[in-house]
């Protein structure tokens, strides 16, 4: 554990973002100038990249969505250490479904019902509002698996879903709150063709993750500067507006911990569960050793979660 | 159509220049050649034969300010531009190409059967739709030059004679009312050389076909063509009887070069051979 | 012409020219320089972190075949979008490669085709796929036209220049003949250009089924979408499977180019 | 040999050709007919809905512009990357195009060379660009060498098929003199081959520079990601504008080549 | 040196036979030519002339299981397997090829320089650094077949004859023990060829050179060659002092031909022209 000489800072743009570089570059200057030490960001499109760069120490710190954190703490030795918080003060977003606004559908219930006659526009498999979610909350809880419930499945991102039910391709589709406004600021016309059937419970924001073997004292010299900023200090009101100009718009940052990552993570399992149990090759022996893995696993977040429960 | 040809002059080529950089390849050129005439052209290597049947056949344009080009009254091009209805004038104008030019990838019978891609339909010819008689037509030119038994043969593997004995064929094939052949016997044996002079010849005498022919073999001038034209460095130098090209004549033709070859022999080139032969003088 | 030139001088570059070559040169290094310089190039790296390398790839050599039948599936799926994409890319690249050759068209006609070829392979694969999305649905169809827009303009330009780069001589033979342009075309160029136009589309489908994005992006799945959709839930197995079933297949459509190709050579 | 044929006898395709050709021909045309099915083909469609297509592209009809300074910097970021990218390809590719070219190098070099860079070409660039990202970090240098290994096995398959299509006859000109083999590649090759190198270069470069999915992948930003940003963001204005520049672009890259080539044809 | 070449033949052909799909193009063809002869390849067009040639360079491999070709005594094939130090070996060998086979994209000068890549070494041809020697001397050999000043011109855009000028000085710039010429005065002009043939016949003479030339010009090989060697339908049907070649000989050689061409001439090409010449008769 020797100190570091510069931290790499890897930015994955939750759901589609742009201009991160920008909104991010005051951040950076002051966290350079509070760590003292050289601090270089990079922002990629996609996840992948930088959880290998993280686990080869590339990247000591980075900020991931939910789904992509549980990879990079599995996978890259990362922590979460800290949360974003968003300028109106939400602790996260939520999970949409979304149909035509002149569908015949106001409900869920509605929607299952019909499925054999409707097309569906499913999220990116590895989205967790556009399709973790939903698979859960939706599809897992009424035993449905939706490739065979529905007439057809497609899966797209967000943008390309909403399209497609405001141009009537597809029934319904899911997408998620943040999407929502950012379609709803850049297309208010045709937003308007679009109807909210359903909303999931809170998804929490995003973590910031680093890696857990960065020596103790930049640990707590780190976690001291996200902290403090916008909080304390003469710069406060400066930091409130950098952070205003980060992403989507954000409120100083919120302590966290891979805690946060353990109902998304119990999600994650009853997916792979669901999967397991839908796959008919599979042989039955096989199935059921390994659906006990995962129950098993289920148990013990389960089992963790009362226990911090009753502790605080 | 005898009386009437007879008019106008079969290739009439009127001061056209060529120059490539600063080489003038073809310098005011004017000749006049009629109906049913058989013209030699001859020269030293260099001399713009070539050059001046590709401007005869529309093939190449000469320089902006001066000349035209014409076959039967047709206009070919005229200052340096080609006319826009080249490709009917072409049809009736067979080109045998000293390098052949043939198309080495396709068999030897497609190769004589692009000859007649003037009177075949677009649409057939596209689709490769040659009817039975076209091909027997193709067949049988090609069993006149010698080649049947090569019909499906690539144009492309083909040797040195037979290539253009094909080109022959190829430009027979199209049945013109003149032919322009460039050295067409250059890469024959005496034999076939004799029997392509003679059959150009015969369709110059029988079907009254005009023909202009450049030749190395002066004799072949002297003996088949009752005109010829001399050129030299991009010059016409002679043009006139062949039985007028007397031994000085020939000797003013080729005579003096552009470069430094004598032509006494006394001195040829003189390139050393390496003292001692090192490989194979020492391995052996 | 007539001035005779001393006998042994060996001709020489014109000055001008040499200097506009170093000059060329110059430019060219310096361009490079600025290169080296904004792409952050540190080639010893790569030495030195080798074992980074190692380790990563190690997760490849254990391929996990459990799937296959799936991958088996996908990968016909996206070889016959790719198919009548590519197929339709050639159906419209020969004429428009044809017109925009320099040695073909005139002026007038190969400027405005090569730049609107330009513009079809610039202009982003998403944008014709959303495009498309709009008038055709999500699913396959949509793929085949995205693909077939982008193809038509890589081929129409690889197909031009090919044509560009024929022997004339054939062609004037060809010509002599009074054949029309068409018919020169079909039998003093095309004879010539064949094997590399071959070459090209075989290239172009099996760059298309390789391609992952549009397919997966119209919803119409793909060896592609699984093939990322396995990197990005670092399945290396499953990935190193995809990638040899994609491999053999990248191989299979090679060999059989060399095959259809060698009739034609 | 001497017997004699029947003149005018027109050459027949054997029966046995024939049938192939059929069967070929048939089996090309069952092998579309699935591929129809599985592309879900509805051609008709296109013209119904064309009315969504034109509500699609009038959005793109009014450029915004306003970004420019940041669109020209990321152009320039990517054509950074993409030309150390190409240039480090074209290095390797000259020597492997040749030695997998079936009329240069022997059975026994040409095949495991054209297979790998098959692997090459058929590897996704994005797990090339992990694999240098765990050596060199995020940044622009890895997407050079994520580039280079795609770009690398494209270019040599393209620069083999062309050496494949030359005229052997200079090339048996050079080796009478006794020439080594290099030399007569240097002498009788790649003279031949020098327009198609040049003009498959540039190709590759132009669309190295287009490529989105590389550049943005390691962290390096590019004109790509930006462009990607915009569409998925619905922000066709800002799209349209980076795709004028990327046109123009690519235009420029396409005169370029034009210029370049003209000088070797 | 002398005497030790006298030994050993400097070109041997064993029963070489090439067989082209069906066509057997050589038919266990043997022949010996010793050290400084000068000897005439004539034979019919497709009669393997080239073929031979291109056998004895090593430059064609003939059929598996018959005849080897050695030069000097080494061996350049044998049972269609070409030796693997065939490059030393053509070193001392210059090719003048029918076909010219000159790279048409690189200026003449390069071309001519090419002759002597086998005596620079890898490094200094392939980055182009000839010195100014060796630029001099192709510059000489260019000024003796009359081409200096196209030196800079691409030997693509040269004419027919020039095109075989510069293969001949490709060929001497190679200062090989033995030309092997196919062809190499079939586009000339008469004064060139008889340049070009006292030439080789002078390196002949001079400096010992052995010379072996196809020629379709009788008179030539007559005139410049002791020794003749005939061929027909890819045997050697004649071989022995060229004084021998008697016009019945040579009507055997060249006469009757594997096709129905007819030598008496009486019906030439049957091929007809069209009664009505549409275009230009209608329009005229
Ligand atoms: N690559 C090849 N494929 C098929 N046949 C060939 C090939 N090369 C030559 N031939 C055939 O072999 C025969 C001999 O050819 P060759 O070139 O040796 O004749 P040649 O005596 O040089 O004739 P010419 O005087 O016309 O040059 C010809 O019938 C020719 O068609
Ligand atoms: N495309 C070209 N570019 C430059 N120079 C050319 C071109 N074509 C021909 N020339 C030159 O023009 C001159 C005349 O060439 P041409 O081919 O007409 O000669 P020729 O009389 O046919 O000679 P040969 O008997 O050798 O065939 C030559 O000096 C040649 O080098
Ligand atoms: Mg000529
Ligand atoms: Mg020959």
């Amino acid at each position: 554990e020797s100190d570091p000489d510069q931290i790499t800072i890897g930015i994955i743009p939750t759901e589609s973002s742009s201009s991160a570089m920008k909104g991010f570059e005051p951040f950076r200057k002051d966290m350079e100038k509070a760590l003292g030490i050289p601090v270089k960001l990079f922002i990629a499109p996609d996840y992948a990249g930088v959880i290998e760069a993280m686990r080869f120490n590339k990247v000591q710190i980075a900020w991931f969505g939910n789904k992509s954190a549980i990879e990079a703490v599995n996978r890259a030795g990362g922590e979460v250490f800290v949360q974003t918080v968003d300028a109106a003060g939400n602790p996260g977003y939520w999970s949409l479904v979304v149909v035509h606004k002149d569908s015949a559908y106001h409900t869920i219930d509605d929607i299952i019902r019909d499925g054999g006659k409707l097309t569906f526009g499913n999220g990116d498999p590895n989205s967790t509002s556009g399709n973790l979610i939903p698979t859960y909350y939706l599809w897992g809880q009424h035993d449905i698996d939706p490739l065979k419930h529905f007439k057809r499945v497609r899966n797209a991102n967000h943008e390309t879903n909403l399209m497609a039910v405001a141009n009537k391709q597809v029934d319904f589709a899911t997408n998620n709150t943040e999407n929502w406004n950012k379609f709803a600021q850049v297309h208010p016309d045709m937003i308007r063709n679009v109807r909210i059937v359903w909303k999931s419970p809170l998804i929490p924001s995003d973590p910031m993750v680093w890696r857990k073997d960065l020596p103790r004292e930049w640990k707590s010299k780190i976690k001291g500067f996200f902290l403090a900023y916008g909080r304390v200090g003469a710069d406060k009101e400066k930091e409130l507006a950098v952070l205003k100009g980060m992403s989507s718009g954000w409120a100083p940052f919120q302590d966290s911990s891979n805690h946060q990552l353990l109902p998304i993570m119990e999600i994650n399992y009853a997916k792979d569960k669901m999967k397991i149990q839908n796959n008919d090759r599979m042989a039955q022996t096989e199935k059921s050793q390994k659906l006990a893995e995962i129950d098993a696993k289920i148990n013990e977040i389960q089992s963790y979660g009362k226990l911090v429960q009753q502790f605080n | 159509m005898q009386t009437q040809a007879t008019q106008t002059a079969a290739i009439e080529v009127d001061t056209v220049s060529k120059t490539f950089g600063t080489d003038k390849a073809l310098n005011e050129v004017s000749i006049r050649i009629a109906p049913g005439e058989m013209v030699a052209l001859i020269g030293p290597s260099g001399s713009g034969k070539s050059t001046l049947l590709r401007h005869v056949a529309g093939l190449l344009a000469g320089d902006r300010d001066a000349g035209s080009v014409r076959i039967f009254g047709h206009q070919v091009q005229k200052n340096g531009t080609i006319s826009p209805d080249i490709r009917k004038i072409r049809a009736e104008v067979g080109f045998i190409f000293q390098q052949f030019n043939l198309v080495g990838r396709l068999p030897l019978l497609t190769n004589v059967m692009t000859g007649m891609l003037a009177r075949v339909g677009t649409w057939r010819s596209l689709l490769g739709w040659f009817s039975r008689e076209e091909k027997e037509r193709a067949m049988q030119a090609l069993d006149c030059v010698g080649l049947a038994e090569h019909a499906t043969q690539r144009a492309g593997t083909l040797s040195g004679g037979q290539q253009q004995r094909a080109a022959i064929a190829r430009a027979m094939e199209q049945r013109a009312r003149i032919i322009l052949a460039d050295e067409p016997i250059a890469s024959l044996d005496p034999e076939s050389a004799r029997l392509v002079i003679e059959c150009l010849a015969a369709l110059n005498r029988n079907q009254g076909l005009t023909v202009l022919v450049s030749l190395h073999q002066v004799q072949f001038a002297l003996q088949y063509c009752v005109r010829t034209i001399a050129m030299k460095d991009g010059c016409v130098v002679f043009d006139g009887p062949s039985q007028e090209l007397t031994p000085t004549a020939l000797r003013n033709i080729y005579g003096v070069r552009k470069s430094g070859v004598d032509l006494d022999g006394t001195a040829p080139l003189h390139i050393g051979v390496r003292p001692e032969p090192a490989l194979l003088g020492a391995a052996a | 012409m007539t001035a005779v030139t001393s006998p042994h001088k060996i001709p020489d570059t014109p000055l001008c020219r040499k200097l506009l070559r170093l000059l060329a040169g110059l430019a060219f290094t310096l361009v490079l320089a600025w290169a080296w310089r904004g792409a952050e190039m540190r080639p010893l790296d790569l030495i030195t972190y080798s074992a980074n390398m190692a380790a990563y790839v190690s997760g490849f050599l254990t391929p996990d075949f459990s799937e296959w039948p799936q991958y088996v599936h996908q990968t016909a799926v996206t070889i016959q979008i790719a198919m009548w994409g590519t197929l339709l890319a050639v159906i419209g690249a020969v004429p428009l490669g044809l017109l925009s050759a320099t040695n073909v068209a005139p002026f007038w006609v190969y400027q405005p085709v090569r730049r609107a070829m330009d513009a079809c392979r610039s202009i982003n694969e998403m944008i014709f796929a959303m495009l498309f999305i709009s008038a055709v649905g999500l699913g396959p169809f949509a793929g085949v036209l995205a693909l077939f827009m982008h193809t038509l303009g890589t081929l129409a330009k690889l197909f031009s220049e090919a044509v560009e780069a024929i022997d004339p001589q054939p062609v004037e033979g060809i010509r002599a003949t009074g054949a029309n342009k068409i018919q020169e075309i079909a039998y003093g160029i095309i004879p010539q250009v064949v094997p590399l136009w071959i070459s090209y589309t075989l290239y172009r489908f099996e760059s298309n089924v390789r391609s992952a994005s549009v397919v997966g992006m119209v919803g119409a799945g793909g060896i592609g979408m699984l093939l990322w959709d396995a990197i990005r839930s670092f399945n290396y197995a499953a990935t190193a499977a995809m990638l040899i079933i994609l491999v053999a297949v990248v191989i299979l459509m090679d060999l059989g180019s060399t095959c259809i190709r060698k009739r034609f050579i």
